[in-house]
């Protein structure tokens, strides 16, 4: 038999309720309890909420560049919903719902983009990573965080987030590499939100799936609707469980859409035909569920002013808090660079002068 | 200011721009790829309006990985193109380092000559712009200290064309960083036509008689104001070229003058100023009348924006380091 | 359909003449002529003889650490029958037997391994690249080759080779990415020996083989015995004219085994089963193809004896040739450091100082 | 020579193995990943044995990947454990250039201290052995430059043992640069037991009172060579830690002797010896009899085997210096 099968494979698409309100009971059983469903939808509000006011914040001075998170809330929080708090979640930069639900002060996030690394000091108890700046790296840092808590046998495992763009960067593939290779305890999930910039997805792989870049490695793949949260609390639960019973990673492909710019400084006019964004516009994971819940009377309108009154107050505290926050000492930035500062860094600190004759100190700014 | 008919006046992002289109009517091999440099014309819109005119084959959105950017255009000037490949920050050529410096720079040596790679790696430098993290580094030693590489850095829209042109047609890889802190800082006068700078060669922006400061890139900018606040006579050098050194400029100018100044955005320690420093000390040394200082970055992480212009030299610094020299 | 496929695939494995002797005669017809089969069994003596004598040279302080091709020998013969002269050669240091086909004078990589640079100046005409020593990077060459040869519209196509290791490295994965994505006309071909140094292929990857790498890519992925010319030079053949086509990457994956040490300076003993290498000494390609060659009478034990004896006579006349060659001048070094050598450095050149003071010319070496 | 009962004559390479070995059986959050580093015991068998101590859990043979290693053990490091990669030669370093520079550097001072990257990289470093390309290169003023890193390389197999235990026991990263020239060069007495040299210290190697030499890995073995041959009184100071730099030991011995002369493997330009160059004019300039001089490898791609020891500096070219750094 000269020709004969050297490999064969399948992945599974997972959608449980569809763009069109459409349910699907089986899969749907139990995944996530009713009682919970109001609270995960207040933090949807709230996270929308604070996400918009973050642009204007931006637009009028008072913040630094911020990428929105609008339109891909549910791949995250499904994250959040399926670990436990002594788990991982390693993230990029649009996963502010599942790192909330995780326990990060969204204060946090907001520092971060006010350009102060104090909000990066992520509170003692909260296992997440800060934002990752430099696309496609924080996935090796996941992979060395669940390899940990396997080495020290304690079950917890980590969730790493990157985009469709992240999946073209070398860091990727020896992350995911090195997870099944050494059988780590770790999820990839990618969110496919269709760009990366001005970039469509289909630049950065000519595969059919993004999915199909786990089969590489040989670990478990699966796509789902990424605008769902139920079939992403699904595909997370199942890769989550296998993580934990030590049989290693599996990847996710969440297709989602940005619904907004790339971040402030982008202007998606540019390269973006309307016509696309409206199709998704009309799949916004929001207004799906939020509709589906009200069907179920889950969820009413008064409920949801409630939510947004509520959610108005909660982020209006949480930016005074973030603007209030004293600003750094001038020199704060040399307090971290070392457990202890060499000598030579206390004398640029001082004097706040890397020039090195000092005969006149009274010339130190 | 009046504009010549063959002159527009321009900022240095828009000199980039004009550089590229220019070079590319005229040369065929030259091809732009990396990330966003197409539609959308680059995030700095360096490449604005060049896929336009040349078409999606000369100006390729490419995936998102610059070791990839950075590898195949080495392949690519292996074999006959003229690659002008954009890394979007300079905090991103971490990915490229190796196929920079393992590869770009030794292709020429490695093979004693059969293959060459003559490709131009654009990358926006240096801090000053309110960004996010590893938005605003200023890596340049790194790739001096790497032999087989030339570096680059314009000061002025002038500048930014001839060099880039040069660069393009320079028969070896270059580096050419683009002080983006000045992007549209302000405008001059550009011919309209294609021209060259020397590579390798630096500019004496104002002479003087009591102090060389010796500055580049955006610090240019900055030395210029401390001059001008200073009451020395200050004679101050912009680099241009990084690597290979223009020794000879910086050499006779602290031999007329006995007194130096370097000023970087870069960490202290093991920035460019301390190669000038060594060098003026070995060959100027008895002409010194103060000890060669560096105005630089402090030898710590550059700092989110709340607290760059904390890190980033200004006139401040470079005058209490002028006058610390001066009255040495 | 809340579960639907996403995505499916499989991938062949190529045999044709096997280990046993069986020759599959579809698929083998018309593959190679059989007027060409003496001159590639002179070629393979020649090669093996080479590597062999190689090993002894290094071990008798004649040449610095060599790595032997020994027992794989196949695939890069087998892409080199394959390619035309236009075509590139993208290898690694395995593929002796297809350089040398293609063109490259074995005196080069001779000179290469004794540590002399003017061994990859490959001869003008000759379109291969030298020895690729930090492994994996090589195959981003091979795109931005092939890529150029698109842009000009040559027709000609690129050929990169590289073990199962180099798929664990980043760059391996941005090639395959860049070259899919683009549409390059580039053939990736991983050499599966069983080991990367001292580490199995089943660290490299979880998966079941390595063909699969490819299907990240979206690039149609074969599996073949990489023992077997026939097999090799079908699916190269396949890949090479799809290249040539515009139809963009292929990825093949080659089974092979390394027969010897990993290079002189390993001692394979240390870490591989004797049992292991036992089995694959009785695929080794050479015999087989000679085995079949000899059956269908076109080859026979003169001829053997006559190539071995004319390849022992060139294998010492490329030695001598390599010896020989008048040692670099001292300062050789810096020649080719520019176009045109920076002033700082012909100072250098010229009074071997880096130091600078320089005041006393006299004591300059 | 004799050895007390508590003592063995070791290599350098033995006394790195002895320290893992030790470090190992103190503290079981050490674990060691890389290329070969399991039952190969690593290509220059620097891990030999502790894979069959330790088990495969502890030392572990990674997929051939420099990003992943080190990616990977920052993840490790921020979460608990001490990881030990080691980088098979210093040539492949650059593959995990960002992971190291991005990230391991960044990681304290980007979250304020929430995490830290407790992670020793182990890397054979620099020429002379008759290696293939990229196996003989010198890039520790790369990451000197980077702040947020520390960068030890050891010259004896005492420190060597002393200096890996305190980079393992460091709360930052370090990178230990191994002189794989001298791994086997010679023996000498090693405690048996762990102990640590402090990071940041220089060692003076031998007292003098004309002029100072510095050097650093190999390098200190040449310098000691030329200082026997040299007729002067030659202090010569083995730096031991590259970042950061112990400069008060340099200052005073520069100080003392007023002349100075730097050697490294590495190119010249960029390299660790102008910033000693620099350092010392702008802080001993008025003790200075002669500028600071630079010994270097050249500006040039350390070229394969056949040619390197015209490349590397050896007794004859750091005694010209010293000549002519004393004549000046
Ligand atoms: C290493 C690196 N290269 C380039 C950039 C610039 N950049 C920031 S976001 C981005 C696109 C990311 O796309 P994707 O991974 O799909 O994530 P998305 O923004 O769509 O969520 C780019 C190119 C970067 N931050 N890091
Ligand atoms: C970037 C890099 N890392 C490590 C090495 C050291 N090294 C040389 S060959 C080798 C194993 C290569 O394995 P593989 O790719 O399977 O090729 P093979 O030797 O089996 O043909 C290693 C780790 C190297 N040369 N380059
Ligand atoms: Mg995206
Ligand atoms: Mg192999």
């Amino acid at each position: 038999m000269p020709i004969t099968t050297a490999y064969e494979t399948r992945i599974d698409h997972v959608s449980i309720l569809d763009e069109h309100g459409v349910f699907d009971e089986t899969l749907g059983q139990d995944l996530i309890s009713e009682d919970q469903l109001p609270a995960i939808m207040e933090h949807l509000v709230f996270c929308r909420q604070l996400d918009e006011i973050a642009f204007k914040l931006q637009r009028s001075g008072r913040m630094g560049t911020y990428p929105q998170n609008t339109g891909q809330e549910m791949p995250s929080l499904a994250a959040a919903l399926a670990i436990e708090k002594a788990d991982w979640l390693v993230t990029c930069y649009r996963e502010n719902t599942g790192l909330f639900w995780h326990g990060l002060p969204p204060e946090c996030i907001l520092l971060h983009w006010m350009g102060d690394e104090r909000g990066n000091h992520i509170p003692a108890g909260v296992n997440a990573t800060p934002i990752a700046i430099p696309i496609g790296t924080q996935m090796l840092h996941a992979a060395g965080l669940g390899w940990a808590e396997k080495a020290k046998k304690t079950g917890a495992i980590a969730v790493t987030f990157f985009g469709d763009g992240a999946t073209s960067e070398g860091d990727f593939h020896e992350a995911a590499n090195f997870a099944a290779s050494l059988k780590l305890p770790v999820v990839f999930c990618c969110q496919n939100n269709g760009w990366a910039i001005s970039v469509p997805s289909s630049v950065q792989s000519a595969g059919e799936t993004f999915a199909q870049r786990g089969i590489s490695y040989g670990m478990p793949c699966v796509r789902a609707d990424g605008n769902d949260l139920f079939a992403m609390t699904k595909v997370m639960k199942d890769a989550v469980a296998r993580a934990r019973a030590g049989e290693g990673p599996t990847f996710i492909e969440a297709v989602t859409y940005r619904l907004r710019d790339h971040t402030t400084a982008d202007d998606a006019r540019r390269y973006r035909d309307a016509g696309e964004l409206e199709t998704w516009e009309a799949r916004d994971p929001l207004p799906r569920l939020r509709r589906w819940m009200e069907a179920k009377g889950l969820w009413d309108k008064s409920q949801h002013e409630k939510a947004m009154k509520s959610g108005e107050e909660r982020v209006a505290e949480i930016i005074s808090n973030a603007e209030e926050i004293a600003a750094p000492d001038r020199s704060e930035f040399f307090d971290h660079m070392y457990a202890d500062l060499p000598a030579s860094l206390k004398r640029q600190r001082d004097s706040k002068r890397t020039t090195s004759l000092g005969q006149f100190p009274e010339d130190l700014a | 200011m009046t504009t010549a008919a063959n002159e527009t006046e321009m900022t240095l992002v828009q000199a980039v721009t004009d550089a590229l289109a220019c070079e590319m009517r005229l040369d065929d091999r030259v091809i732009i790829l990396g990330e966003d440099v197409g539609l959308n014309g680059g995030v700095f819109r360096a490449t604005e309006g060049l896929q336009a005119e040349f078409g999606a084959d000369r100006v390729v959105d490419s995936p998102l990985a610059e070791s990839g950017i950075i590898g195949s255009s080495i392949g690519l000037a292996m074999n006959g193109m003229r690659p002008v490949p954009e890394l979007q920050f300079e905090g991103f050529m971490g990915p490229a380092y190796d196929q920079l410096c393992s590869h770009a720079a030794r292709f020429r040596t490695r093979t004693r000559g059969r293959f060459t790679v003559p490709m131009t790696v654009r990358v926006p430098h240096g801090g000053g712009i309110h960004a996010p993290e590893l938005h605003s580094d200023a890596p340049e030693a790194i790739y001096a200290h790497q032999p087989g590489l030339k570096v680059v850095m314009p000061a002025t829209p002038y500048d930014a064309k001839g060099l880039l042109i040069a660069s393009i047609r320079d028969p070896d890889p270059v580096i050419f960083f683009e002080p983006k802190r000045i992007y549209r800082a302000f405008r001059e006068a550009v011919p309209n036509e294609a021209y060259t700078l020397p590579i390798g060669k630096a500019r004496v922006v104002t002479e003087g008689t009591d102090l060389t400061v010796v500055a580049w890139g955006a610090m240019v900018v900055e030395a210029a104001k401390a001059a001008e606040q200073s009451k020395a006579s200050i004679e101050l050098i912009d680099l241009r070229t990084i690597s290979p050194l223009d020794e000879d400029t910086i050499l006779a100018s602290v031999e007329k003058t006995g007194r130096c100044v370097v000023c970087q955005e870069a960490p202290l320690t093991l920035g460019l100023a301390s190669e000038i420093s060594s060098l003026v000390t070995e060959r100027c040394f008895l002409h010194l009348e103060a000890p060669v200082q560096r105005v630089a970055g402090f030898d710590t992480i550059m700092p989110y924006y709340k607290l760059e212009m904390e890190y980033l030299p200004g006139p401040d610094r470079i005058n209490a380091a002028i006058d610390e020299t001066l009255r040495y």
